[in-house]
């Protein structure tokens, strides 16, 4: 019964996936489909919540881990999930086939997440990524246009499967070198130094960086993010980014008494790092369609987050975490008005948005505080997120490397600014408003807050990160 | 409620009020905005007068832990720099607010974003922690680009962009410099006071200084790093001109004085002597350029550069350790204050004539004194202030910071205090061509409408400021002159 | 009453009539001028009084303290200060009676008479000031005041010029000034009067002489600006843009007599700066001679008036160079009357005839206003130095200094001087009261009350004056010279000379009418091109700072503004590069990544 | 055989899949290439566990795993190459590139 107690949140996945199978082959309407999802995102929130403080590993010791780490970031998981099938509310760009089986995808996807960020050893690990990755692939390829759906499907999954090959082709090197899966005999301090170690450790996160769009793994991202139907990337972008910086973190806290001090691997992750910021903003700088844009934006985040996790230090762990459940708000808030805005529109451009203020006031704060967030500015969590990152940096006395990132912050100005007056200041090409439905309007609600609240009250997610962030340490 | 807490909080509500009102009760946002302004400075004159100037130091200060683990606290607190600049950015705010009433055009996220902008002021004058430091002056930065977008006039995107792209790329200085005295410090706190305490490592020092000059220095008007500071002015509705050089434009000096020099003073005193140079040339070289502008708001820009350089240039002497240390820093942190008066005038007024007219070329006026004399009277006044004229409270701050020049660089201190007749040119200039002369009748229409009853007050109490400093300087530089005295003690 | 609410009475109450005026009284122009004439009259009253109490004690309150320096504000009451007070307020007063007839229908009179009284404020703070940076201050408050009264008719651009140049000008001199009283504070930190005057302890016991000289050489560049000394006079003539009251407020007691004065109050540093007061005796010689010449073949009423008074100032500025205090504080005095007088009495010609020609007020008949041009036939004689009147005596002790203390060269320069004064002055008596042919109209203008009685007042003046000599040395508590009889007699002698020229070329019947200097044509056209100075100006700095600014501007336009707009630019540009990598082809995107990774994997290898 | 003969067929038998995966224009072999990617990565699993491992059974359960994910692997990139052959009527990865820049 503990053990069912500490596994609350997969079970409810698992059974509320079952549920909602259940309602494809029964062919329900889409929106009891809907309703039974968002029930479901809620009791597994209220699950994650009950199991945040547990620790422990059920069923199967040392392959599964419950800890505090896990458990926030399976919370954040599962408001991302319950957020996102709130978004797709009548998914038009969605195959009218389709629509049944998008929060079923979503809901496995998330089961894979869950159990990704728990598992301590290399198979669970491998069958939890591909779990998370298979229901993706799928509902990327679910557009209405098959031939857009297709190519940008075929682009996303050609990486995901490679990436997920050369994952394992470095697993199998952490097995020969340690004779074992468990993480807890792989990470051992001495042995650490070893360079195979780091190359092991290095090919392994292939797979993972191409979750989280880091270079060179990002090639998708921004052909993905023009492409694939509004919800489905919002999911990519927002709920599985939060699993990909979670196991990032447990893969590199592995390395991480010698990670430094070695510099083998930190020198990889920093120029990975330095590449992916700069590439990301240049690129972004010429883009034209919002969610190609977005698209670059995020591979230029995940160098931001790169740059702490290099610095293989409890600081970095911590602001990668923060700026994590950060980002995952900043981007929802901006993917959730795309959304809104796109329900019937396969492409967003930048000219989509002209004069937003005045079809939907609500929205265009909504998109506006969340580009503010993505730029960095405060009140909102983007500015102290970037403020902690860059700290976990120079506590290692990297201040050039700062200085690119922080120019970097600047360059990315250009572009968000550019969005942003289209929103506000450019007259609208149709007087269309758009009003949000009451549901939407308070998940748009939410994310601001917590946009505003984590920026201007960092406290409390500060010390929740440092906790998870000492639990994969110790 | 302690005094502090509610100067920067009448602000912060006042924005939670307006976000909740409906976009039409045009009047009750204004009427709100005004009452939040008049309260601001009723607070900072309370403020003023609670400051005991015989202990000097640091006062007001209000501590909450913010984020422990890290060293993050809401510390909040004024020295008599600070008292002068809270007020400073009370009075900008209200006669800000006042000086756009007739704003029709999205009056509630106008007065949002102005709100904004304040609270980001209030909160870099009081902040006594490196992130909330930091924290405020990103945000008295942000509401700039909407401000000027939506508001502005003329090449305003390209203004606003421009604006917004270097004050950003002047962070982007900041931020390695900011962490790397909090790391090298090593004592786990970003609280200024903690660190002021430690001695950095000289080298350190050298190192990270032209980091936070030139980031802070980008927003004070730096030569060469200027450029966007007329354009923007230029492109600024009035009211966000008047905060924006006014009051924004201090924060960078602020900066540099408040994390710079105090904390870092051994690498100061190295650079001071190259950013000397740099301010002298930044004087002339503004005044130079503002002789040839054909728009107004372009040579008030250009002034602008001209007369932060006389703050920089106070600045800089200031950490030279030399016997006129006291005076320029004095008088830096009043021309501080008194160009903040003046600039806010300047365009408070400057404004006031393009609303009416809606042209800013100078050339296009001509005789504009017979038409619209009360506004050009108040101009003239502003102008003359901006040329250094005794009874106007820049000429206190002019002297002081000369002073000390030619105290310490005297061929410096020849060059700035001939910079006063280059002054007086562009000034004079303006007032030739757009004001004397015989009446265009093209503007004839303008004779109705010439600045009256409410349009009067804000800049009848900016003269009045200006005015009172002018002639009774002590009502500020006694308290300028302990917090000097005792910050440069701790050198 | 006691001292203090006398010269609060003298200097406050100007000042708060132009607060009243200029923000009450905008629309009663008739309620402002009685305020302004008021408030003068109160002025005048307690300067009088202050007067008749006699020199006391500075009064001295703190101003405020920064670092190491104190500054005081107070009044200084000695002799000197006490005596031009009085004679700023009456001055001031005569000419604010006059401007009610003067003025009578322009539409600005309440701003004409708010500043009037503005300046008198300023002006009169001014002569009181007891410390060096209060005087300043004020200083700069009479430049800007009368900035405001040349430029008053500011839609002409004539005047908005003049006003303009007035104030750069005096602003050049100003700059000198402002740094060697800074100087002064740097060495002393302190800026009271009395004290850097003190002999056993003055700033000159303190520094060397060496310094001392650049200290008093940088006022006197404020002093050269304001009263209008070469190479800072030129804007002078042109000031006469303005209305003629204010030309004979500011050009005779006031505005240009503020640098005589500044020398005056600190007359003992320039005693003790040998090397400036051999400087400022040259100067002040050489503009007494070429305002004189410029004088002589000017046709312009009021410009003859102003070189007339450029001249002159050079007169005060020799006296106090040559070491007489006494003499410079007399000459201002009597200059200050007379000189007022004569503007005065051009401002009733202007007024009536509407020209400023001194041949047109004459051929319009100008000789039928009786009581104008018997002020201006005393006012003319008074000024050229026709013994008894004023001038004579005040000159007379000028020369009596010079060859007192030696000055040959210099008091040969000023007998120049004297001559030239005699013969432009009698020239344009003549040109005005024999005209070369008869009046055409016969329709006499009245001369109104209140102008005619200043007129009246001051010519009385301009005959009396000239006998309080000693009571004015008594008041600064100094001997007069001893007359020498040769020096007083060659000095008629030459002003007899002049006025017979000048009776010769313009004044007999059938007199030639051009003057014998156009005789030697080289000489001529320099003197009626103002001895190109304007001209070697506008070649020289006015261009040299309008390429500056223009270079610079480039410079802004196109290096720094244009290369950051490039160096952006070039930004966006490289973005736009950068995206060729994502092309499109998805192995073309694996490619890329297993090249990196096989990079990253070869790096670990070697390590 | 050594192990490290085995690592070093399992690195050719890498390389050629990434060889495979890289040039040929056909989806279907570029899924062939991976394939065998992953291939490798089993028969350095099942090496490993061979020559280092004392519990023998760990690397035979992982290839197995292997080998059945990979099959639903393929399973789900055969769908979208039906739906892309639907649309295009060609499987070529060079042209699908619509999307770039």
């Amino acid at each position: 019964m503990e053990n069912a107690i500490l596994f609350a949140p997969e079970l409810i996945c698992l059974l509320m996936g079952l549920v909602l199978f259940f309602c494809t082959v029964l062919n329900r309407s889409y929106r009891t489909t809907r309703g039974i999802a968002i029930a479901s995102g809620i009791a597994m929130i209220a699950a994650c919540l009950w199991t945040l403080s547990l620790e422990g590993e059920p069923f199967f010791p040392g392959i599964y881990a419950v800890d505090f780490f896990s458990q926030l970031i399976k919370t954040v998981l599962a408001v991302g999930f319950l957020f996102v099938v709130i978004a797709s509310a009548n998914p038009l760009t969605v195959d009218r086939n389709g629509w049944l089986e998008v929060p079923l995808f979503f809901i496995f996807s998330t089961l894979g997440m869950m159990m990704m960020v728990s598992a301590t050893e290399l198979l669970t690990l491998y069958v939890a990524m591909e779990l998370a990755a298979y229901p993706v692939y799928i509902v990327v390829a679910l557009h209405r246009n098959a031939d857009i759906g297709g190519e940008s499907a075929a682009k996303y999954m050609v990486q995901g499967m490679a990436a997920s090959a050369i994952s394992l082709y470095g697993m199998s090197f952490l097995f020969g070198t340690y004779g074992s899966t468990y993480f807890s005999a792989i990470s051992i301090p001495h042995a650490a130094a070893h360079p195979i170690f780091y190359l092991g450790l290095l090919l392994t996160l292939a797979g993972f960086f191409f979750k989280l769009g880091a270079f060179p793994f990002h090639f998708w991202a921004p052909d993905t993010y023009e492409t694939a139907p509004h919800p489905v990337i919002t999911f990519i972008a927002t709920v599985s980014k939060i699993a990909a910086i979670g196991i990032l973190c447990r893969l590199l806290s592995l390395a991480m008494p010698g990670g430094w001090e070695s510099g083998h691997a930190q020198t990889a992750l920093m120029w990975a790092s330095v590449i992916a910021m700069s590439l990301g903003n240049l690129s972004a700088l010429a883009q034209k369609d919002l969610k190609r844009l977005l698209g670059y934006s995020t591979v230029a985040h995940a160098g931001y987050v790169l740059l702490a996790l290099q610095t293989f230090a409890e600081w970095g762990l911590t602001a990668a975490l923060f700026y994590a459940i950060g980002y995952f708000a900043m981007s929802f808030a901006c993917f959730l008005v795309i959304c809104e805005i796109g329900r019937s529109e396969d492409r967003i451009t930048i000219d989509s948005v002209s004069g937003l203020y005045k079809r939907a006031p609500f929205l265009s704060f909504t998109l506006l505080i969340g580009l503010f967030g993505l730029i960095g500015l405060p009140p909102t969590v983007g500015f102290v997120g970037k403020w902690f990152l860059f700290s976990a940096a120079l506590q290692r006395g990297q201040f050039y490397l700062v200085l690119i990132a922080a120019i970097n912050a600047a360059v990315a100005l250009y572009y968000y600014l550019l969005i942003i007056r289209q929103l506000y200041w450019v007259e609208p090409a149709t007087q269309n408003t758009i009003k949000p439905t009451p549901l939407i309007a308070v998940t748009a609600m939410a994310t601001i807050i917590l946009v505003i609240a984590m920026g201007t009250l960092p406290g409390p997610f500060w010390d929740m990160a440092a906790r998870a962030a000492r639990a994969l340490i110790s | 409620m302690p005094l502090l807490s509610s100067i920067l909080l009448t602000p912060v509500i006042t924005l939670i009020i307006l976000l909740l009102m409906p976009q039409k009760a045009v009047r009750g946002i204004r009427l709100i905005c005004a009452f939040s302004g008049l309260l601001t400075c009723v607070l900072s004159l309370q403020l003023w007068m609670g400051y005991d100037p015989t202990s000097g130091g640091i006062q007001f200060e209000e501590i909450i832990p913010w984020v422990s683990a890290i060293g993050i606290s809401y510390h909040l607190g004024v020295d008599g720099f600070g008292v002068i600049l809270v007020m400073l950015n009370s009075i900008v705010y209200f006669t800000g607010v006042l000086t756009m009433w007739d704003l029709e055009d999205r009056v509630k996220e106008y007065f949002a974003f102005m709100v904004l902008l304040v609270i980001g002021v209030f909160g870099v004058f009081m902040s006594l922690d490196l992130f909330f430091f930091f924290f405020f002056y990103e945000i008295a930065v942000v509401p700039m680009y909407p401000l000027i977008l939506i508001w502005g006039s003329g090449n305003r995107a390209y203004a606003g962009m421009k604006l917004m792209l270097f004050l950003l790329a002047g962070s982007a200085l900041l931020f390695p410099g900011l962490l790397a005295i909090y790391h090298h410090a090593g004592l786990n706190t970003f609280d200024i006071i903690a660190l002021s305490a430690h001695t950095f490592d000289p080298q350190f020092q050298i190192f990270v200084y032209p980091f936070i000059y030139i980031g802070f220095g980008v927003l004070a008007g730096l030569f060469p790093f200027h450029g966007w500071s007329p354009t923007g002015h230029v492109a600024a509705p009035s009211a966000v001109s008047m905060l924006h050089a006014g009051v924004l434009m201090k924060l960078g000096a602020f900066g540099i004085l408040t994390v710079g020099i105090r904390l870092l003073p051994e690498g100061a005193a190295y650079w001071a002597p190259t950013f000397v140079v740099l301010a002298v040339i930044g004087i002339i070289y503004g005044a130079y350029v503002a002789m040839r502008q054909t728009d107004f708001k372009f040579v008030i820009g250009f002034s602008s550069v001209s007369h932060m350089g006389i703050v920089l240039l106070g600045l800089n002497l200031a950490v030279l350790g030399s016997v006129a240390a006291t005076d320029a820093l004095n008088g830096a942190v009043f021309q501080m204050f008194a160009h903040g008066i003046m600039t806010a005038l300047f365009f408070s007024t400057a404004g006031y004539i393009y609303d009416k007219s809606h042209s800013k070329t100078i050339a296009d006026f001509g005789g504009l004194g017979a038409q619209m004399p009360r506004a050009v009277s108040i101009f003239i006044v502003a102008g003359l202030c901006g040329a250094g004229l005794p009874g106007l409270a820049s000429f206190w701050a002019e002297l002081l910071v000369f002073l000390a020049a030619l105290k310490t660089y005297p061929i410096a201190g020849v060059i700035v205090i001939l910079g006063l007749v280059l002054t007086a040119v562009y000034i004079l200039r303006v007032f030739n061509q757009a004001f004397f002369g015989a009446p265009n009748p093209k503007w004839e229409n303008l004779k109705a409408q010439d600045m009256s009853g409410l349009h009067l007050i804000p800049r009848a109490i900016l003269i009045a400021v200006l005015v009172i400093f002018g002639f009774v300087p002590r009502l500020m530089l006694d308290l300028i002159n302990s917090t000097t005295v005792a910050f440069l003690g701790n050198f | 009453m006691d001292t203090l609410s006398l010269i609060l009475l003298t200097t406050i109450s100007p000042l708060a009539c132009f607060i009243i005026a200029i923000i009450f009284l905008v629309q009663q122009p008739r309620a402002a001028q009685g305020l302004v004439l008021f408030g003068s009259a109160i002025s005048l009253l307690s300067a009088i009084g202050l007067l008749v109490q006699g020199p006391v004690e500075p009064l001295r309150f703190l101003w405020f303290q920064s670092g190491a320096i104190q500054l005081q504000f107070g009044f200084i009451l000695d002799g000197a200060s006490l005596m031009f007070g009085v004679v700023v307020a009456f001055i001031t007063a005569c000419i604010m009676l006059y401007s009610v007839g003067y003025m009578a229908h322009d539409p600005g009179k309440t701003r004409y008479f708010a500043l009037l009284s503005f300046f008198a404020w300023s002006m009169l703070s001014f002569v009181y000031a007891v410390d060096l940076l209060q005087s300043f201050i004020f200083w700069e408050l009479v430049g800007l005041s009368s900035f405001f009264l040349i430029g008053f008719w500011f839609e002409k651009p004539e005047a908005a010029g003049a006003a303009r140049k007035a104030f750069l000008m005096t602003r050049v001199g100003d700059v000198g000034l402002f740094i060697g009283i800074l100087l002064i504070l740097q060495l002393v930190s302190n800026f009271d009067i009395p004290s850097l005057l003190d002999p056993q302890t003055g700033l000159s016991t303190q520094v060397s002489p060496g310094i001392l000289n650049a200290i008093t050489l940088l006022i006197f560049i404020g002093i050269m600006g304001k009263s209008a000394q070469f190479p800072l006079h030129t804007w002078l003539p042109d000031a006469m843009e303005g209305p003629t009251p204010v030309s004979a407020l500011l050009h005779s007691a006031t505005m240009v007599a503020a640098g005589v004065f500044l020398m005056i109050r600190l007359h003992p540093l320039f005693m003790a700066a040998q090397d400036t007061a051999l400087i400022v005796l040259s100067i002040a010689t050489f503009t007494a001679i070429l305002a004189s010449t410029i004088a002589m073949v000017d046709t312009d009423i009021k410009k003859v008036l102003a070189y007339s008074s450029i001249s002159q100032l050079g007169f005060m500025l020799m006296a106090l160079a040559a070491g007489s205090l006494f003499a410079g504080v007399f000459h201002l005095i009597t200059h200050a009357v007379f000189k007022a007088l004569l503007f005065l009495c051009s401002g009733i010609y202007i007024h009536a005839y509407h020209t400023n020609s001194m041949a047109e007020i004459g051929r319009s008949g100008g000789r039928r206003l009786k009581a104008t041009t018997l002020g201006l036939i005393i006012g003319g004689a008074a000024l050229s130095g026709v013994p008894p009147l004023a001038g004579f005596w005040s000159k007379e002790e000028i020369f009596a200094q010079l060859g007192h203390n030696g000055f040959n060269i210099y008091m040969a320069g000023a007998f120049l001087a004297a001559f030239l004064t005699a013969y432009y002055t009698f020239r344009m008596i003549f040109l005005i009261t024999k005209p070369d042919q008869a009046p055409a109209s016969d329709h006499s203008h009245p001369e109104p009350l209140n102008m005619k009685a200043p007129v009246l007042i001051l010519t009385l003046g301009a005959i009396v004056l000239g006998f309080f000599g000693s009571n004015i040395a008594q008041g600064l508590g100094l001997i007069p010279q001893h007359h020498s009889v040769i020096l007083m007699i060659s000095a008629v002698g030459v002003v007899i000379l002049g006025i017979l020229i000048a009776y010769f070329d313009y004044g007999r019947d059938n007199a030639p009418r051009t003057g014998f200097i156009s005789k030697i044509a080289p000489l001529d056209t320099l003197f009626t091109n103002k001895w190109y100075i304007d001209d070697i100006y506008r070649v020289t700095i006015v261009a040299i700072t309008h390429a500056l600014s223009r270079i610079l501007h480039w410079i802004e336009n196109h290096v720094l503004d244009g290369n950051y707009d490039r160096f952006g630019l070039g930004i966006l540009r490289t973005g736009a590069k950068s995206t060729r990598v994502q092309g499109g082809w998805m192995q073309l995107y694996l490619g890329w990544a297993i090249i990196l990774l096989a990079v990253v994997a070869l790096y670990l290898g070697l390590q | 055989m050594t192990l490290e003969a085995y690592l070093l067929v399992g690195a050719a038998l890498f390389s050629l899949g990434l060889i495979g995966a890289l040039s040929h224009r056909n989806l279907i072999a570029l899924l062939i290439g991976i394939e065998l990617m992953m291939n490798a990565a089993s028969l350095n699993l099942m090496a490993f566990n061979r020559f280092v491992v004392t519990d023998p059974t760990t690397g035979q359960i992982f290839v197995l795993i292997i080998i059945g994910l990979a099959a639903a692997e393929v399973a789900i990139f055969l769908s979208i190459i039906l739906r892309i052959y639907r649309a295009y009527h060609d499987i070529d990865a060079e042209k699908l590139t619509k999307l770039s820049g």
